[in-house]
């Protein structure tokens, strides 16, 4: 029986007696950033972890599955990578183990944080290490050859929204990071008067996102939608982030020549994946994370967060130059990479995204207001 | 004491007897016929012999054996029915050697028996054959051949020929009758077509609303049955409601819609008591000073010719004709007094 | 004789109960009987236990929640709106094509196959085609704008009409399976002895071959209600989740999985199984009204 | 056949609607299948160059190969279970007449008559209350829910059709219960069997909810993996997905067409001898 | 001319001929037999008279209009279905009026003529029953007044007692000749049962693979089959294969298995042909100085009783006796010469 063995508190030691086997469930996408970082210790480290195995999961399930786990038990999740959204409902519900600051020690590399992501650490507080950051955006994406002005300013987006009915594309936020983005940084664009909090203190952005959605016709599920709106035409200006930007072109849904704006004035709302791991899982096994998570944090398996632009620019760590990275993510960030990304993060001030609760509190608006709007017309 | 003991037996289905209180001895070696119309029980006596279905009263003793209790697998009877029943993914030889490998006879000897009873039913020729690719008066056999290879102490037939045509029913049942023949099976076969009941069998049974109406050979059967419903069923097809209007030790004389008939009383009757006078067409021929009627349709018949007639009153005759007489013809019609039975009604 | 008669009310017993139709082999209907206790009656009542336990609100507290909001209240028309006319139009639809392919032709059995081929397409195939092809710049309105017969392209997906359009795509196969079925069912010489007393296509059919089949159709329609009834994925994908296309199975989700609250997701479950059952049983009693009707018709 | 040839305007409605369904079809599927094999798909009629390393990517990004085990188990596991379960108890229901047999009947036909998610919701509760969901028992017992009930509806005729005289008639040459089970009516249900089992089989593999609802990491099944590449975090090339949707749709197609190598689609509600013109 | 012609029909499936170049001209108020054994192609026949089926050559013309280019509904024909094909959802009196309403008759006519069709088949009582809640004879009395409730210029009956048991498939016998009688109607009726279509018919045909054997009255068919298949089909039970060793004008010669008979020939015959013997039961008597015999099966038939002997070479005969010989009895058999047909093998 997994996780039924050993004992789940008390101590970990340094090793795990014997190798164990790791289940992680990634309910964020980000093995896609740290698999090979994963791949690569499990390698070397043979007699601490004999075998991983992965599995991928929505964010929304991760709670009602851990807890039933624990309520049951039998916790047979042993590493869980997770976005903001699922950490935070996980603390809420007192589903992980705290691993700091009891074994902050065994975990030099959170020192060496970059600024944006030690602001993220922050929100994690004694649960979560984070081990990829990105800013993320707003950022609007158009094709050059469609869109010659592109809009410089949230007004000017909300006129060429007027002027071209259909023209200004977002996913539901629920669902859609650049969405989401979006949607929690118009509260700086447009100077509402509490951008942390979206039911009282969000009146402009409410009342900008109502009007603006008078000539958005279409709300897709997925950003991979927007994105292929853009990449055929029917969509002109789509919002996106850093990592949406260049990884789509990477892939080829999106053309090569798409070009990316910001709108003046604006902040980062910063993203990052956490490790978590829930209560109920063998202390074995925990010592065993603990050391995969330290050699994670090291700047040589940072630097395979660069990926393919993915989560652009991934390390959550300070001194990660691109040049670290794998040839393939060199490779490819050097043809489909922006350099000006490097001054627009430099010089516009970082947020924090919203905490779990306010975050569903502005998609339900959102859906309610904006989105369901639909319904009345 | 007789071979076979059927005592009382009696069921019930949800408070409706299906059948009631049949008491019959069977001797070895005889030919039974069930005889009765559709729903009178016949196919539950079968069941009820077979142990197919429980008893809701009554034994079954073969010898000094209690029979009712056994379960159907060790009664050791064979059974025909009348779909065959054949198991369809067996071929022919399986179907037939089936029962014997039921019993773990030795291979050599299983195939022995097989072989002998297909030649028996001679299918040689469509042994390997599945059921689907016989014809129905092969599969017929085959079912035969799987009941009686088993050379069961008595072989249970549940209106076996019912599925097929005219012609083959006719030869089927000459086969039959010399499969009983020549193995001394004794047998109870189950029908509702009297004339294959009476060339059949050495006794027969018949029922009504699961009671037994008569048990005889097929000649007592035929000439005497024991009440109109018998009769009905005996070929009677004139049944004619009247009253008595004289009684003497030999003959009754009865009368009415425009008939008047002398009979042979079955039972007391008295001058003036409503009966039923059973007579066969073929023995209401057409006659001088007989009953005058008005012919209303004709059938030939090969040698004979059917004829409906009907009395000034409105009663409605069956009888033969030699000679064709046209619709519309007025003749006149004539029975033999001890060929016409009169029953109370 | 006397042990005859001591064993006789022991067998009379079991032969009572027999008479009725239990027996041991009875027993061979306990497993089956248990699993769907198990599995489905008794997590449904304790579904519909959860949903009188909210964690605020009373005993009925999750159903005030639930129909006290509009926007929640209002997946219920959502659904119904969708469910519907799916059913309806995959009802419909199959009846003629199905009444067409009756008898036996060549190729039958191919075209069978054929109509029958979206069983496997799953709900990711469907809402992926359905994007790539309906969709602005999807092959269907690049025909039609090529063609000139319209000025922009329409749009059919991200709103009810995707959501329509993968509940057909889905639900056809299946409601033609089902007529297809019932219709061979019916006796082929019925159509031909009407055929002789006089009776065209048009009477043959609304007159013999449709009160007959008048049952098969209500049955298939509440199948294929059902299975639209629960439309869970393709309302995301292709539709418009937060607005025209929020179905109640999307609300129940969002309740147990989203807000964690499984009080308001069972109640919603609840009311789900409550409002199909209603639908069934609606039309299962028109069904009724319709074949009356119709064998009272004009005679 | 002569007087077929001219066809009426009715019949040219409804070819015609059947012809726009299958325009329907073919751009659906057609649309994802070119897509799939795509390179780059933009604003033209087809994609600029054509490529098969989506599938290769989709294979390798989705761990397919454990995905498709264990949907080969889960299908299997459910599809034995339920044939298990469900035969002895459609026997039942076809050859015996109890009270309450028609309140029976009525009980197995609810679960396929209520959408999956409306117990869906509450049997995942309850499943992950008893620390079964979340693994691939629970996936198993969910599924068989509708499963059961779905061999006991295509079983109960299919056994009714086969004559109960053939059963007396076992008896009657001396079989025990045991010997007619399995020498009689097992060899005659098989093909019954096989049809209910594959019928089962592509339900189960392509039962969304249930499976979603219950599903754990090391048991999620093709349909699931499917909606998570869709809907979970992440970027990823909407051809893979593509890719991923024909690898399913492939697999499922085979188990039709096997399927209907062994069910005449026309006799699932009613048992008809195919007629003589 | 005659009222109908069926002129040279053919219909074949998938290239077999079920029905070939059939060639019949029927007069009004005629009642014709299609008989023969099972696969004879008769429904065919019906089928393609009805319009049921699309005729593959041939025309059918009535008086001067081509029938067979019309659909069923134009041709005005009745049809009576083998298995009733009553509408099982409208009622016994909806069911006999659908025709009627199909024809947009007035209501109250309608209402006149099927209220005179029930009468016609006496089901008064169950006029607002369905049919499923009738016996079989009474759905196949809804059957009859359903097609001939419109007076249709031809009916087609479609072998329509076979599903009736003995008894009831008298009756209903006669009940379909009376009716036949009384309205005049031109009948087209199959069956496989001579009996029946002996019976009932003023003309049979007798198919066999879709080929036309034989045309004539009951009376030509049952003494002068054309060839042994019509023989085999008329209840000449003893087919009997033998040689010829003389023949003169009026009787020939045939020898074999240990028999010598002689017999009238059909078709020409010279000494040394291989023939077959036709001769019925009933033909066949227990008489001095005939053949040899040794009685095997002794059934008894009412009257008569029903014996199969054989020859010492093994030749089966069937015969009738009136005496009861026993199982094994040695007897002679004898037979009229004008009785016994010779056909060619
Ligand atoms: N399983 C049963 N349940 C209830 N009633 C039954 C059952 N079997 C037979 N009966 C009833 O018992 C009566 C006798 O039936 P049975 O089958 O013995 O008649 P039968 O003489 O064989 O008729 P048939 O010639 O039609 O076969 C009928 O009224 C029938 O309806
Ligand atoms: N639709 C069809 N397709 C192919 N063959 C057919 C069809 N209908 C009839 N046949 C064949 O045509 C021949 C004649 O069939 P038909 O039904 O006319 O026989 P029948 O004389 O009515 O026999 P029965 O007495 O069994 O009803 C048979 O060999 C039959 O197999
Ligand atoms: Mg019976
Ligand atoms: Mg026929």
């Amino acid at each position: 029986k997994p996780g039924g063995a050993g004992k789940t508190d008390g101590p970990v030691p340094d090793k795990p007696s014997k190798a164990v086997t790791l289940n992680i469930l990634d309910v964020a996408g980000d093995l896609q950033l740290t698999q090979g970082m994963i791949d690569e210790f499990v390698a070397k480290n043979g007699d601490q972890i004999a075998k991983v195995t992965y599995s991928k999961a929505t964010a929304p399930e991760l709670v009602g599955k851990v807890k039933a786990q624990q309520n049951a038990g039998r916790v047979d999740i042993d590493l869980v990578l997770t976005g903001v959204d699922g950490l935070a409902a996980g603390i809420d519900q007192g589903l992980w183990t705290p691993l700091l600051p009891a074994y902050a020690s065994r975990l030099p590399g959170m020192t060496a944080y970059l600024p944006g992501a030690a602001a993220m650490q922050k929100l994690a507080g004694d649960f979560g290490v984070t081990v990829t950051y990105y800013p993320s955006g707003p950022l609007i994406e158009y094709l050059p050859a469609k869109v010659a002005t592109p809009p410089k300013t949230a007004e000017e987006l909300l006129a060429y929204a007027k002027a071209n009915p259909g023209a200004v594309q977002y996913a539901r936020p629920a669902n859609s990071g650049p969405g989401r983005t979006f949607l929690m940084g118009l509260p700086y664009l447009l100077g509402d008067s509490d951008p942390k909090d979206p039911v009282n203190g969000w009146a402009k952005t409410w009342a900008y996102l109502a009007e603006l959605n008078k000539y958005v016709t279409l709300y897709p599920s997925t950003t991979s939608e927007t994105m292929k709106n853009l990449a055929n035409g029917s969509a002109k200006v789509i919002a996106s982030t850093t990592g949406w930007d260049i990884n789509p072109r990477v892939l080829g849904t999106v053309p090569k020549e798409a070009a990316v704006g910001t709108l003046q004035g604006f902040h980062w709302v910063t993203d990052a994946h956490y490790a978590v791991v829930p209560k109920g899982v063998d202390v074995e096994k925990q010592a065993a994370v603990l050391n995969l998570l330290k050699d994670m944090l090291t700047p040589a398996q940072q630097a395979k967060a660069y990926d393919k632009g993915y989560f652009y620019p991934g390390p959550a760590v300070k001194d990660v130059p691109l040049s670290m990275a794998p040839q393939e993510s060199q490779q490819a960030i050097g043809e489909y990479g922006r350099p000006e990304y490097e001054q627009l993060i430099a010089n516009n001030p970082l947020e924090v995204p919203l905490d779990a609760k306010a975050l569903v509190a502005a998609f339900d608006k959102w859906d309610r207001e904006i989105g369901g709007a639909k319904v009345k017309k | 004491m007789s071979w076979l003991r059927i005592d009382g037996v009696t069921r019930r289905f949800g408070g409706k007897a299906a059948l009631e209180r049949l008491d019959l001895d069977i001797e070895q070696g005889e030919f039974i016929a069930l005889l009765g119309p559709s729903g009178c029980g016949k196919s539950t006596a079968l069941n009820c012999l077979a142990g197919l279905l429980p008893l809701s009263e009554g034994s079954i003793w073969q010898d000094d054996t209690r029979l009712d209790t056994l379960p159907p697998e060790r009664r050791g009877f064979g059974m025909v029915f009348q779909s065959y029943a054949l198991f369809p993914h067996l071929s022919v030889r399986k179907n037939i050697a089936f029962g014997l490998q039921m019993r773990r006879l030795p291979r050599a000897e299983v195939r022995r028996r097989t072989d002998e009873a297909i030649k028996l039913v001679r299918l040689e020729e469509h042994a390997t054959k599945l059921p689907g690719q016989l014809s129905g008066g092969q599969q017929q056999r085959v079912a035969i051949a799987r009941a009686v290879v088993l050379e069961p102490s008595l072989v249970l037939m549940d209106e076996p020929l019912s599925n097929l045509d005219a012609k083959l029913r006719l030869e089927m049942r000459t086969e039959i009758r010399r499969l009983h023949q020549s193995l001394g099976l004794t047998t109870v076969y189950v029908t509702h077509d009297q004339e294959e009941a009476l060339s059949m069998a050495d006794r027969l049974v018949v029922l009504r609303d699961g009671r037994v109406q008569q048990i005889g050979t097929p000649e007592e059967l035929h000439t005497r049955p024991a009440n109109r419903h018998v009769a009905d069923f005996m070929g009677y097809r004139n049944l004619l409601p009247l009253k008595v209007t004289a009684v003497t030790p030999d003959v009754v004389t009865v009368e009415g819609s425009g008939l008047a008939l002398r009979g042979t009383g079955v039972g007391t009757l008295a001058a003036g008591d409503e009966v039923v006078a059973a007579v066969r067409p073929e023995d209401l021929v057409v006659g001088e000073g007989g009953v005058p009627v008005t012919v209303e349709v004709v059938e030939y018949q090969g040698r004979e010719l059917a004829v409906e007639a009907r009395t000034e009153q409105g009663l409605r005759l069956h009888l033969r004709a030699v000679e064709r007489p046209a619709p519309g013809d007025r003749i006149t019609v004539v029975a033999d007094p001890s060929r016409v039975l009169v029953f109370p009604a | 004789m006397t042990a005859t008669t001591r064993t006789a009310p022991r067998t009379a017993l079991r032969h009572r109960l027999a008479e009725r139709g239990i027996d041991r082999q009875l027993l061979l209907l306990v497993p089956a009987l248990l699993a769907v206790l198990i599995l489905f009656i008794y997590p449904f009542a304790y579904g519909m236990g959860l949903s009188f336990q909210p964690a605020e609100g009373g005993v009925l507290g999750a159903y005030r929640n639930f129909f006290g909001d509009a926007y929640q209240r209002d997946t219920i028309g959502t659904t119904l709106q969708l469910a519907l006319p799916a059913a309806f139009l995959n009802v419909a639809a199959s009846v003629p094509i199905a009444y067409r392919m009756r008898g036996r032709f060549r190729g039958k059995r191919l075209l069978t196959t054929l109509l029958v081929v979206p069983i496997t397409l799953g709900t990711v195939l469907t809402a992926e085609g359905l994007l790539n092809f309906l969709g602005p710049t999807g092959w269907f309105n690049r025909t039609l704008l090529e063609a000139g017969l319209v000025d922009g392209p329409l749009r059919l997906t991200n709103n009810y009409w995707g959501v329509f359009f993968s509940l057909v795509i889905t639900g056809f196969p299946f409601a033609f399976l089902l007529i297809l079925s019932y219709l061979s069912g019916i006796d082929p010489t019925l159509e031909r002895a009407a055929a002789t007393l006089g009776a065209g296509w048009w009477p043959r059919f609304h007159r013999i071959t449709l009160p007959l089949l008048a049952p098969g159709l209500a049955t298939t329609f509440c199948l294929t209600f059902v299975l639209a009834f629960s439309v869970f994925p393709s309302a995301v994908l292709v539709g418009d989740p937060a607005g025209t296309t929020r179905v109640i199975s999307i609300a129940a989700y969002h309740a147990a999985y989203e807000a964690y609250d499984y009080s308001l997701a069972s109640a919603i479950a609840v009311v789900m199984g409550v409002v199909e059952l209603a639908v069934v049983a609606a039309v299962l009693g028109v069904r009724s009204l319709f074949y009356t009707g119709s064998t009272g018709g004009k005679g | 056949m002569r007087r077929r040839i001219v066809a009426t305007p009715g019949a040219w409605l409804v070819w015609g609607a059947v012809g726009f369904f299958f325009v329907l079809l073919a751009g659906v599927i057609g649309s994802v299948l070119v897509s799939s094999f795509g390179r780059r798909w933009f604003d033209t009629w087809l994609p600029q160059s054509w490529t098969t390393q989506w599938y290769g990517q989709a294979w390798h990004e989705f761990t397919l190969l454990d995905v498709l085990i264990v949907t080969v188990e889960i299908s299997v596991l459910v599809v034995a279970i339920s044939v298990l379960v469900g035969v002895p108890a459609s026997y039942v229901l076809a050859r015996k007449n109890f009270p309450g047999r028609r309140l029976l009947y009525l009980l197995f036909l609810l679960p396929i008559l209520m959408p999956p998610i409306t117990y869906g919701i509450p049997l995942a509760t309850v499943l992950y209350k008893y620390g079964l969901a979340g693994h691939m028992a629970g996936v198993v017992l969910a599924n068989l829910v509708p499963s059961i009930p779905f061999v006991i509806l295509t079983m109960t005729p299919f056994i009714e059709q086969v004559d109960p005289a053939i059963e007396r008639a076992a008896r009657m040459c001396g079989a025990r219960t045991g010997q007619v089970f399995a020498r009689i009516l097992a060899p005659l249900l098989v093909p019954g069997i096989l049809a209910a089992s594959i019928l089962v089989l592509v339900r189960t593999v392509g039962m969304f909810e249930l499976t979603f609802l219950t599903a754990g990491p090391d048991s999620q099944t093709l349909v699931v993996a499917l909606y998570y590449t869709m809907s979970a975090a992440g970027i990823r090339a909407q051809q893979s997905v593509d890719a991923m949707a024909v690898i399913y749709t492939s697999m499922m197609l085979v188990l039709l067409v096997v399927a209907l190598r062994f069910v005449n689609p026309t006799q699932l509600v009613a048992r008809v001898k195919e007629d003589v013109e």
